[in-house]
């Protein structure tokens, strides 16, 4: 894997954006500067940017409930979703969408998803389009663990499997659906397993080392490129935070939580890896942190700033003239 | 010029029109290939169950129309992710009852992905979908589910009630940048008429006044639109003169031509072949009592079917559904 | 004897009351226990995504309260089979929004399978689901999607205002012989009050008379109750007296209740937090210039939700909303 | 396997009153005596025979839109089967369900379904009454290949799996949906493979032969009693008529159907295993022949002699009082 000390920066500051974005999001929520359901993307972040950065603006994503962390990876503006988080006229869906349904189709971002498994067929239609058109794009789709258990998710593989369709399918699995473990809901150990009722390609990644999702992905998107079909790829992670910001955690081994957050936390993988390789300077990376700081209190003033939406804009939109 | 055609084939061929004049438009849907066509064998596609996209792969290719598995859902949310992205799909519900194995990427995903993303994205989608009874094929085949449709913000629902419309309709469908549902109700389905020839589109959002009388006012759409003309002519016999308005878009619903006939009549006849409760009729009721309100001389009824799943036997599903003879008899009871 | 309770707990205690009287009775929905209770640790589970379902695994064990997969159609499918072979099942549909991939289950068999059958089956399902907005939960979190289900033939659909009526209506939805679909309105969950002890049912059918006025009707349900209540406040002030209407049932209609209001005012608003096209605001207009027309003095007006999906923003969520003003201002109009 | 002789008679009986049935119904379509739609079973009898010879009137079955063979073969009464296409009050569903929908909850007969997949579900919830009230009844599924593209057959395995369930999902690998071959929209060659999605137990029958169908299903419903949970059983077998009443068949080759109907066909096969055997004589069949085209003419006579039904039952029994 050739990466440019560019692009590790690069994949850094898209993962501490998410971490700091989301830390930010608890905090507001908390002080009760925020509203709606919000549910956080924080120790998934090698997930997001291991995938993403491999990916043009032409290239397709969608998301879930928990789509900060794509957004963000495939490059939307973080002060507009600030914006929009804030309910502003100048958020990046205008304040209509929120968190559920962040959204920036000019990053080929197809926007996060309040239906668990709504963003499967999506991604399948985006690959379509890619392959009738013959772009040499790609469509990926997230998606939890969770999602594995819909019927969208299995209609819609099925249906990229038959086509061959340039989609790559990123299952996060992060051991739990909403308060229930993965376990009790899925009897597979591994959700990659499920690719063979499609006879789909599958792998499986460590979804918390941003260089093996990174890999993995890239193998996938390439073949998908090439034309040589889908690939589901399992990614193992954890979510740091609680369902949604509000959870009382009650229903989780504490244990397990501070095993994973003390010793799996992907952005100290990271760091410890490029350390190790000598490819950035820990300096570096540290004025990463320094300058995501500075540009999330800048996104919060700025939003809270904005201006709300105009009364008059619930009738736009509904229909294109 | 003019010839006559089926409904089936006057769909038939907006589809021709809009996929030779349009690169993007795409078919897809179960069995809209309809299997045949191996290499090198004489096997025939069937185009659809009831024939509606016959000969198309053979103009178009496999690529523009493509048979899916039986996966309603899988297939409507494609076909939204595709519109999203830059083509215009024609997707295939084979029955309107299967909404309920398909309704997501309607309810939650066509009609909402542009509001939710403040704008920034349009979904050009036609669902085509058979609806309605008059085939004994019962509960679950029979429905007339375009209430549904119709009620969810986002869409635009259209139903033809004859061959004519149905071509001119579908081709504005298809050419809408919003997600448009084109019902076809089986009663008109096989229904024969003229078709002009060509390329042309009726508009979405505008009734027809099929009839003119204006001692009363009786509106229909899809496969009422005959049955209003036949109690017309009913009534007619009788020297009451009835108008008779074919609503042809379901959503957005043509509110003004409503109340120019109610306000010329003063009496209103809405018939409906769909359940009584949350419908189309219901709605029309409702405007003449609100904004119409100063029109009115009588009640407004509704001539719906009742409230219950559509019957198999064929004696039951004819006194289910709607009639000339009930309206004509609602009517002479306005008095 | 009575003590004050949230609508919440309310239900969770006829959720109670119902499994201790009927071993048949189970609770199945993603969730409902809540994770948790694995052996031989500490954990505790959450009962459901607002805590409604809290304590029954306790007390009912994991036989009688069943977490399922994320798998609406298939759970909602499940409590069907299970309905009609011999248990009484209550399944939660986490929000109402899921509808889109669940409607199969409910439109195709729930409502249609004792109807096919020749009168063969029971289904003595509830399904409870939480609906409406108010909470900046956005457009596929936020809808009143009771229209779909009280449209359907075969199914039943009442919506409580308070918590004690919700005690009382879900215990009359489990124990009906049919489906029925038990609608929890955000603007009424966290709602506190008086809540009699003890098992009783409020009858599914039958509208409550919330407010006697005498001067206009203001007909509501749900949440839309509370605010027509408070437009009520408005207008006493100014010496215009309104009956308010609790529909509580919204399938079947309490069709005589609406009109005995309207009798006595000859003038009547709805409110319904739902969008406005084929809705429950549709039919009580509809009925009212029907059956009702000879009591009218004004337009009937419906006060709803405008026909657009729900916005996230706080600020235009609360417009989207009815408002105990636009309500007042309605009936002011009105004359 | 141990087959009395009187069990093979009963169920060569079962067999014969399918295709029987199944061939007068075309004539009477033909002869525009029957409307709506009507598919058929012929050429499957082995698979519904085989499997609900060995189910009481307490287990349950689902079916599909090609649902008379499963009636017959869970003990429906033929009268009344016919009665109901005829479309008349004395039909087993009072000629309101038809075809279609056509069911005896008396016999276990969950019905006949329009909706392709929905069955799934339903027999799923029918095994979870079984288990809950622990009755060691069995629920068994009848559906398509092609309905296991559907998104109801994904969510309800994975539940039967989850909760170990008494139920046999049967799917009738007629290797068509529709018009459409399936390996042109399942890639997989075996359906039975998508078992492993939920960690469920698969089985492959030969659907021709009442014997192998009988042993393999035999096993399944049996580990189910035994509360070792579903099996997913995939029967290989071919429709011989085609998939609607009317259909022209073009888009299958005629010698495929031939070799089929000639050379496989589930009746012969049946005759041949037994003859082979010495277990009944051919007089016995040919007796039971006649005795079922006898039925098959009262069927019809009394069935067109039966009263329509009042048009005020229109209304009857859509609610439960
Ligand atoms: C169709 C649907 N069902 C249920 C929900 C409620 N819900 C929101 S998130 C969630 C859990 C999703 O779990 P998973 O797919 O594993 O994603 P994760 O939250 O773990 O990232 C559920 C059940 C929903 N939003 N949509
Ligand atoms: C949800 C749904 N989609 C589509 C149809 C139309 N349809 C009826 S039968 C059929 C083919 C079913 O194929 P399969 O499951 O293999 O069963 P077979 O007919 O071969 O017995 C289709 C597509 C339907 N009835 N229901
Ligand atoms: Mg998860
Ligand atoms: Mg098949």
């Amino acid at each position: 894997m050739q990466l440019s000390r560019e692009q590790l920066l690069d994949a850094y500051t898209r993962m501490r954006t998410i971490r700091a974005f989301e830390e930010k999001l608890e905090e507001l929520v908390k002080a009760g500067k925020l509203g709606g359901f919000l549910h956080l993307y924080a120790g998934e972040e090698a997930v997001a940017v291991g995938v993403c950065s491999q990916l043009g603006n032409a290239d397709i994503v969608t998301s879930t409930h928990r789509g900060h962390g794509h957004c963000i990876a495939k490059g939307v503006d973080v002060k507009g979703m600030m914006a929009e988080l804030f309910g502003r006229a100048t958020g990046v869906c205008k304040g209509k969408g929120g968190s559920m349904h962040i959204a920036d189709v000019d990053c080929g971002m197809l926007g996060a998803n309040g239906i668990v498994g709504a963003g499967i067929p999506l991604t399948t239609g985006a690959a379509l389009t890619a392959k009738l058109k013959k772009t040499e794009n790609v469509a990926v789709c997230f998606f939890g663990d969770g999602a594995t258990n819909q019927g969208q998710f299995h209609e819609s593989l099925n249906m990229a499997s038959n086509w061959k369709l340039p989609a790559v399918y990123v299952v996060e699995n992060n051991g739990f659906g909403e308060f229930t473990p993965t376990e009790y809901v899925v009897p597979v150990k591994d959700i990659a397993e499920r690719a063979r009722s499609y006879a789909m390609r599958s792998d499986i990644a460590d979804g918390m080392d941003f260089f093996d999702v990174y890999e993995r992905a890239g193998e996938a998107i390439e073949r998908a490129r090439r034309g040589e079909g889908p690939t589901l790829l399992e990614c193992k992670t954890y979510r740091f935070m609680g369902h949604f910001v509000g959870d009382p955690l009650v229903y989780r081994p504490k244990e397990e939580a501070e095993d994973w957050i003390q010793n799996r936390d992907p952005l100290q993988i990271f760091e410890a890896k490029v350390a190790e390789a000598g490819l950035v300077e820990e300096s570096d990376l540290r004025e990463i942190d320094g300058a995501v700081t500075r540009l999330l209190e800048e996104a919060i003033a700025e939003a809270e700033a904005a201006p709300l939406p105009d009364l008059s804009s619930i009738l736009a939109d509904v229909y294109a003239e | 010029m003019s010839r006559k055609l089926s409904t089936g084939r006057a769909i038939n061929e907006a589809l021709r029109i809009a996929m030779e004049t349009d690169p993007d438009v795409i078919l897809l849907g179960e069995d809209v290939v309809g299997g045949g066509t191996l290499e090198g064998d004489d096997l025939e596609e069937m185009g659809g169950v009831v024939g509606t996209t016959k000969g198309l792969v053979k103009q178009f290719g496999r690529d523009r129309v493509l048979d899916t598995p039986i996966s309603e859902m899988g297939l409507l949310g494609t076909a939204v992710g595709a519109a999203a992205t830059g083509l215009r799909p024609v997707a295939e519900l084979m029955f309107m009852d299967f909404l309920g194995v398909s309704l997501d990427p309607l309810l939650n995903q066509a009609a909402k992905l542009r509001y939710m993303f403040g704008g920034k994205v349009r979904i050009p989608l036609t669902v085509r979908t058979l609806c309605g009874a008059g085939m004994q094929a019962a509960a679950q085949h029979s429905q007339s589910l375009y209430w549904i449709t119709a009620g969810i913000p986002g869409l635009k629902t259209v139903i033809p009630s004859n061959p004519a419309d149905a071509k001119g309709l579908l081709l504005a469908a298809i050419r809408d940048d919003n997600p448009v549902v084109f019902c076809e109700p089986k009663l008109v389905l096989n229904q024969v008429g003229e078709v002009p020839e060509g390329d042309y589109e009726v508009p979405i959002g505008v009734a027809n006044l099929a009839r003119e009388g204006g001692d009363v006012s009786l509106v229909g759409f899809g496969g009422t639109v005959p049955i209003a003309l036949r109690a017309a002519d009913l009534l007619a016999a009788e020297g009451i003169q009835a108008d008779v308005l074919d609503l042809r878009s379901l959503a957005p619903l043509d509110e003004e031509a409503i109340l120019t006939t109610l306000e010329k009549t003063g009496s209103l006849v809405v018939v409906d072949e769909s359940t009584p409760r949350c419908g189309i009729a219901s709605d029309v009721a409702a405007l003449c009592v609100d904004r119409g309100f100063d029109f009115l001389n009588t009640p407004v009824r509704r001539v719906t079917a009742p409230h219950a799943p559509v019957p198999f036997s064929a004696v039951l599903e004819k006194a289910y559904l709607p009639s000339a003879e009930r309206v004509a008899a609602t009517v002479r009871e306005l008095g």
